[in-house]
């Protein structure tokens, strides 16, 4: 059997060890646009901001490839899939034949129309190419201050990295806050009023019109409404969308992302997606979505492996969720941060003095979000249970309380500890 | 008579003959057998019982009595006159003899009890409670033996020397046996040497009885008074109880005294099972345990048996219709060189001599059972004497045997 | 009460060095001995309210705590003894009845340590129980005096029909002791321990829940004066039936378990309405005599077909020789009597240490009272009260007993410190509690193990002692007094126990 | 794999999981030691809740399909090859917390010096028995190879 996987990053990892949990023998071939052994995209910005050295971004060991008897096309791009005749079509003209094949292309960061953009100084921030770059720039050039468009988790990532190297930071969030998606508005304040105190520029309800300067870089970014901000480089950290661009021209169908049945195969047999690239039940909003994270995409990857290797296994479906700290403050948010309509109920508590602010809100006696704000021990309690759709309204009182914990969940739902088993997220 | 409670712990050597068709023996071929096993002894105490000595006084019970005083004597003989008639009564006839000295007054009575005295109890129970009382209350007399048609001589010194010194070459019998003590404990009493007897019951017994404490308590309830002298005396009491009173077939009495364990109860099958279970449960403060090897002899048999693990020797031979056992191989073969067959009896299996025909009743169901056609719950003393030939020993009992 | 004119009975000495302040301790004590102090992360103690249980000192982990007996605050004073103070500070403070728990622990004679066994030297050989076959097998219930046989043209065949015997693999008993005066799990233990060992535990007066139904044939139950959880599944289930007159640590005393631990499950078992008080009177209200008793016994036996034996309990009182032939006389397969060491979870002090005459010396009574009387297989004698190690049962047996009842050894085996505090309900060791808390900190599978280990040790040791008299079977050894012999003992007492003095031969 | 089993009807809720669990993590693995003179003190990684009178000991699962291991976004969680236990690679760790976020169980801890998932149980790896199993005075932790899943 020949399995072939379309990127390099946690998708195609998960892929590839469910593959080999099966199927010793198979011929696995990836094929990925980078240069460089798999490795963990989001560590960019610890790298950047000189946190970990080069050699701790690896995400499997040096010999993943070759334990895992993996042929790799590293810094090929695929040209085409050529779904009917089971097919890849490469850059340079090379057509690889498959069996089974796994689209794990990720995504790509979004750039809005914005003049200049083309100017020496303008990066994105998805790779650790982009890194590297921005490093180099940042080392080979006089710069002081650096503008990021985008004050979602990204962005925010790539503020700190560049402070940690030296540079003022500027950072322009359309929204009237920042971390609008994955934070209410007291959460986003917190955090605010941090990033101020440390000497953040936040500029929000307004982007960047324009990037003006020289052949030899920038000199200032012009704004909507007209202010002008002195600055030598310029992020687009606003977030990605699905990297569809390959199956736009196949009968392969997607929306905004590839879409997959519950085995994360599309609608071609033999052809799966998963990752960034694909859109999934969202298990909380009862939608169809992209949601672009770490975890999804990893099992997304497994369970697209262990069905291309010949072992059914269903994707449950997922929801967003994400662990972040910033400046030094550990934050978790999971499913809603807010609730959309009334019906919803809403458990919280916030403690100005420690600087934590916890939140729980439940639909019909179920926990639909939590957002956990300077404390997050033991938060993954409640992912647990909106996974699984556990009825706490018989323990609503005490979910924030300093005790609350297994102990306060149904015998049933404990059934975990003696069996000793794992639950899926 | 303080001296008389002594726990008989003796290595002895025993020999048992006998004629199962009643033909006499002279009484010089066991004492040859018992003088070759002049090892196992040490000259403080040896004896002799006969069966069948007294035919011309078959119907009166002889009583053998050893004298300390002349008192004694007088005490005992107005004693015994005022309850019996008294057929005959002599000294006891002896030889001098170099190694035996200053022996008791020895004398044998023949009596018939006078029947106003009996009342309501059996002749049997009755001259029992004579004997009783003559050991237990008459300072100085000592019933050596007191049964129909038979004697027991015995005496401080070595078997061979005591059967001259009672001349027991001129006597004629068909059951001898006799026995040669090796005491640990005992000062030199005429009456504390085997064999012991009641009424026609002896026994020779080479051993030591751990049980005796019980054994004793329980005969006590069925009104035996063990003021006897040795825990020997019980193995003769256990024996009239179980076979007189309680009319249990010699095979089964000895299944008593020498009970099948209970993994070996446990592997019989039903009717079986359950009857041992019973006598088990029954009679488990008549098991005699300790090491002992033993012959019990009465007017109508033998039986020689050994402990449940055979912790002291016993060897059994036949020829035509005579049949020994013994503490050892060689003094079966002194007197018969070429048995037809020689065996070691297995820890716990009786070997029963018969005189035929039999004279009592509980031995006929017993010997008659020897037909293995049986139904539900009868126990065929043929089948589980078969049965108990096949019994495999515990490991470790081989090498505790040999001469003790 | 404003203050105590005595100080606490015991020192809680606590080793700061050692100390972590873990609190291992304080969430152990379910007397609050122990205080966690946040402020300055330590930990103090409450010396009036420990009672010496050693819970703590045995969980703590580096072995901080040391509990010991207060040193003597009271002038010395040889007929004022602490104890007598103590107890009459406490009686004027709460002009009550003092209460205790466990058997009484006055130093009165223990007739065991001065009791010696024999064994075999070079006339006999003693017996290697490892090597050859050793047999403890022991049959309870009425036997006859002798086997009658039929004669028929094929053999033998047997005509006497056995009493109902029950059949234990070793001659120990579990004894009486009710759920509700110890927990579920700590019956349950027993149960399991008697089933897996081939002998038998006693549901006491508590009734028998039916969670322990399946262990019915290893089950003896008992009928009280307050006929607690009597009908007739109890009955049935059962492999035999106890009729209980008195106890060994309160004899003429009833019962008393109060209705705080009489939880939803006990009254159930029980057959009472949750939270009263159950109350078993001194006397049966039926039994004022012995024709009373054969009555109970027969119409018991009735119930149950004559299907088991039925045995009575007594207390040994100075009379207890007649009595124990009387309730031969009246039928009973068994006679337990229960010597003054026999414990309780719950007796007037001055009862339980003053009533009553020792296990040793009424066991020899009766075992040679019903054998003068020529009675004695007509029933079988259990011995009861204070029976500490394998010794004290092969001596019992020498005496005369054909089994042993061990209840303390028993509870000391699942952890029992003696601590006597049974009655107040907070025992630490989850045994004498029907605490939630408390109970869970039982685990029946350890307990189980526990009780099986210590039945095979002794009865290991009973072989040993057995082969070491050249004996391999133990009715050999019953009522076999010859094996021992006496120390330090009067003419009277060797006498009444019917052995000889140290010295003696046979 | 060999796993802890919990029973909760008998745990006793002394903790003595916890003291012996944050011993067997010290640097000394003295217990005077790590109690009296480590600091910062070791961290147990085994928890226990109480309410009521229930209680249980609570440690990580170590599941088949560990939502940890799937949420690391460094690799620093992996599964040992011979004891199949979920370990981390403290050297990968970042501290992102996405293993909190992700475990259902609520038994990964942060180590607030160094930053890292700080404590995460083991199995005592080296130990023929996890501590906490060794020391459960009640056997309400057992230490057991199950078949059944």
């Amino acid at each position: 059997m020949n399995y072939t996987i379309i990127g390099n990053s946690a998708a195609a990892v998960g892929a590839i060890e469910a593959i080999r949990r099966y199927d010793r023998k198979g011929e696995i071939v990836v094929v990925s646009r980078e240069p460089y052994s798999v490795y963990s995209r989001p560590l960019i910005s610890h790298l950047l901001a000189g946190h970990i050295q080069e050699n701790r971004i690896f995400y499997r060991e040096k010999d993943f490839y070759k334990r895992n008897r993996i042929q790799t096309f590293l810094r090929r791009e695929v040209k085409a899939i050529q779904a009917r005749s089971n097919h890849l079509l490469l850059d340079d003209g090379e057509r690889l034949g498959f069996e089974k094949l796994l689209i794990a292309t990720g995504g790509c960061p979004m750039i809005p129309p914005v003049k200049g953009i083309d100017r020496r100084g303008v990066f994105t921030f998805t790779t650790w190419d982009d890194a590297k770059e921005i490093r180099r720039y940042v080392r080979e050039n006089p710069v002081e201050s650096a503008v990021v468009i985008g004050g979602g988790l990204i962005g925010l990532k790539a503020m700190e990295a560049l402070m940690a190297s030296g540079l003022r930071v500027t950072v322009t969030e359309l929204m009237d806050r920042i971390l609008s998606a994955t934070f209410d508005k007291k959460a986003s304040e917190m955090i605010e009023r941090q990033l101020k105190a440390r000497g953040v520029n936040l500029i929000t309800e307004n982007t960047v019109e324009e990037i003006l300067g020289s052949h030899n870089g920038i000199e200032e970014v012009l704004l909507k409404d007209g202010r002008r901000l002195k600055c030598q480089v310029v992020i687009f950290g606003i977030g990605v969308f699905p990297n569809i661009g390959l199956v736009k021209d196949t009968p392969i169908r997607y929306n905004k992302g590839i879409r997959v049945n519950a085995h994360m195969e599309t609608n071609i047999s033999g052809i799966y997606a998963a990752g960034d690239v694909v859109e999934i039940p969202d298990i909380l909003l009862d939608t169809v979505r992209p949601i672009a994270i770490w975890p999804n995409a990893y099992r997304q990857g497994w369970i697209a492996g262990c069905n291309m290797a010949g072992t059914p296994r269903r994707y449950e479906g997922s929801f967003a969720m994400n662990s972040i700290e910033i400046c030094g403050i550990p934050t978790i948010s999971v499913g809603m941060a807010e609730a959309p309509e009334n019906g919803f109920e809403i458990i919280q508590e916030f403690d100005s003095k420690s600087g934590t602010y916890k939140k729980i809100i439940l639909k019909d006696g179920v926990i639909v979000g939590a957002l956990f704000i300077g404390e997050i021990d033991r938060a993954g309690i409640y992912t647990g249970l909106i996974r699984e759709r556990i009825d706490v309204s018989g323990v609503k009182d005490i979910l924030l309380r300093e005790d609350f914990g297994f102990i306060s969940l149904p015998r049933e739902y404990r059934k975990h500890l003696v069996r000793g088993e794992g639950v899926f997220l | 008579m303080s001296h008389f409670y002594e726990k008989d712990m003796s290595g002895c050597g025993i020999i048992a003959i006998m004629n199962e068709k009643g033909v006499d023996i002279s009484g010089e071929r066991v004492m040859s057998a018992i003088a070759s096993m002049r090892e196992r002894t040490n000259g403080l105490g040896g004896g002799f019982a006969a069966y069948g000595i007294y035919p011309e006084y078959r119907d009166f019970y002889a009583f053998h009595i050893m004298f300390d005083t002349h008192q004694a004597k007088d005490e005992t003989e107005t004693f015994l006159k005022a309850r019996c008639l008294m057929q005959d009564e002599e000294p006891i006839p002896t030889r001098p003899n170099r190694y035996i000295t200053n022996p008791p007054l020895l004398w044998r009575y023949f009596l018939r009890p006078k029947d106003q005295y009996i009342n309501g109890k059996s002749e049997a129970d009755f001259m029992v409670s004579l004997v009783m009382h003559i050991n237990a209350n008459v300072v100085g007399a000592f019933v050596a033996s007191s049964g129909k048609n038979m004697g027991v001589f015995k005496g401080v010194g070595y078997p061979e020397d005591i059967g001259d010194f009672f001349r027991l070459d001129e006597y004629k019998g068909y059951i001898w046996t006799a026995h040669g003590r090796f005491p640990t404990n005992s000062q030199g009493w005429w009456g504390g040497a085997h064999p012991f007897s009641l009424l026609d019951w002896t026994v020779v017994h080479n051993g030591e009885i751990s049980s005796y404490g019980i054994n004793k308590r329980y005969l006590e309830h069925f009104g035996y008074r063990c003021t006897l002298f040795t825990d020997t005396e019980v193995i003769a009491y256990l024996f009239d109880l179980l076979i007189r009173k309680h009319g249990l077939p010699l095979e089964l009495a000895a299944k008593v005294l020498s009970a099948p364990f209970w993994d070996e109860i446990g592997r019989m099958e039903g009717s079986q099972r359950d009857f041992f279970t019973s006598l088990r449960i029954i009679y488990g403060s008549a098991l005699v345990n300790g090491p002992f090897a033993v012959v019990v002899g009465h007017a109508s048999g033998m039986v020689g048996l050994n402990d449940r693990i055979k912790l002291r020797p016993l060897v059994a031979a036949r020829d035509g219709d005579m049949l020994y056992i013994a503490s050892e191989d060689s003094a079966i073969r002194e007197i018969c060189p070429h048995p037809q067959k020689v065996w070691m009896p297995k820890a716990g299996e009786a070997v029963v001599g018969t005189l035929t025909p039999p004279s009592r009743k509980n031995i006929e169901n017993g010997r008659e059972g020897a037909n293995p056609t049986s139904n539900g719950s009868d126990i065929l003393i043929g089948k589980w004497g078969r049965r108990n030939g096949l019994r495999t020993l515990p490991a470790g009992i081989s090498d505790r045997k040999g001469p003790g | 009460m404003a203050y105590a004119l005595y100080p606490p009975e015991f020192r809680i000495e606590r080793d700061r060095d050692r100390c972590i302040a873990c609190q291992v301790c304080v969430r152990q004590c379910a007397n609050d001995g122990h205080i966690y102090d946040s402020e300055d992360d330590s930990i103090s103690s409450d010396e009036s309210r420990c009672v010496g249980c050693h819970r703590c000192g045995t969980l703590c982990p580096t072995g901080a705590i040391t509990i010991r007996e207060t040193p003597m605050h009271f002038k010395a004073n040889g007929n004022w003894t602490a104890r007598a103070l103590r107890d009459i500070y406490k009686q004027a403070e709460t002009g009550g009845v003092l209460l205790t728990g466990m058997g009484c622990d006055r130093s009165y004679p223990i007739y065991f340590d001065r009791i010696l066994l024999n064994a075999s030297q070079v006339t006999n050989p003693s017996i290697d129980p490892l090597r050859e076959p050793m047999e403890l097998r022991t049959f309870l219930g009425s036997k006859p005096d002798r086997i009658e046989l039929d004669p028929s043209v094929t053999g033998i065949r047997l005509r006497t029909n056995l009493a109902p015997q029950l059949v234990l693999e070793t001659p120990i008993l579990f004894s009486a002791m009710s759920y509700g005066s110890i927990s579920y799990n700590a019956c349950w233990a027993l149960a399991r321990a008697a089933k897996a060992e081939g002998t038998f535990y006693n549901t006491g007066e508590g009734g028998l829940h039916r969670d322990f139904y399946p262990y019915g044939e290893n089950t003896i139950v008992q009928v009280a004066s307050g006929r607690f959880g009597v009908h007739a599944d109890y009955l049935h289930v059962a492999a035999a039936i106890e009729i209980k007159i008195g106890q060994g640590a309160k004899p003429g005393i009833g019962g008393h378990l109060p209705g705080e631990k009489v939880s939803d499950q006990i009254s159930q078992t029980r057959m009472i309405p949750v939270g009263t008080d159950a109350l078993s009177p001194a006397p049966h209200h039926d039994i004022y005599s012995i024709e009373d008793l054969r009555q109970l016994i027969f119409a018991l036996k009735e119930a149950t077909r004559y299907s088991k034996p039925v045995g009575v309990k007594i207390a040994a009182v100075h009379n207890v020789a007649p009595i124990a032939s009387g309730i031969v006389r009246a039928g009973a397969d068994m006679v337990a009597i229960d010597g003054l060491r026999g414990g309780t979870g719950a007796a007037p002090t001055t009862i339980r240490d003053n009533v009553g005459i020792p296990i040793e010396l009424a066991l020899a009574a009766v075992d040679s009272r019903l054998r003068e009387e020529g009675i004695r297989h007509r029933a079988s004698i259990i011995a009861a009260g204070g029976f500490r190690n394998s010794a004290d049962v092969t001596k019992a047996i020498a005496l005369g007993a054909d089994a042993v009842y061990i209840g303390t050894g028993a509870l000391v085996a699942m952890g029992c410190h003696l601590c006597q505090k049974c009655y107040t309900g907070k025992c630490n060791w989850g045994i004498a509690t029907q605490d939630p808390y408390l109970t869970k900190r039982l685990n029946p599978n350890i307990a189980e193990r526990r009780l099986g280990n210590l039945l095979r040790g002794w009865s290991l040791e009973i072989k040993e002692m057995l082969g070491g008299m050249g004996i391999n079977a133990i009715e050999s050894l019953r009522g076999n007094r010859e094996h021992l012999r006496g120390v330090g003992m009067t003419e009277a007492e060797l006498k009444i126990l019917g052995i000889k003095s140290a010295g003696e031969a046979w | 794999m060999k796993r802890i089993y919990v029973h909760e009807e008998y745990c006793i809720g002394c903790r003595l999981c916890e003291i012996h669990c944050l011993v067997q993590h010290s640097r000394s693995k003295k217990i005077l030691k790590a109690f009296k003179e480590e600091f910062p003190r070791a961290v147990s990684r085994v928890l226990v809740e109480e309410h009521g009178y229930l209680s249980f000991a609570l440690q990580c699962r170590h599941c088949e399909e560990a939502p940890c291991l799937e949420a690391c976004i460094t690799g620093a969680m992996y599964r040992d090859k011979r004891t199949e236990a979920v370990l981390c690679n403290e050297e990968k760790c970042v501290g992102c917390w996405m293993c909190i976020m992700v475990c259902p169980f609520g038994v990964i801890k942060r180590d607030l010096e160094s930053n890292k998932v700080g404590s995460k149980c083991d199995l005592c790896l080296g130990e023929e028995m996890p501590v906490c199993v060794q020391n459960c005075p009640n056997e309400a932790l057992t230490f057991e190879e199950r078949t059944e899943t």
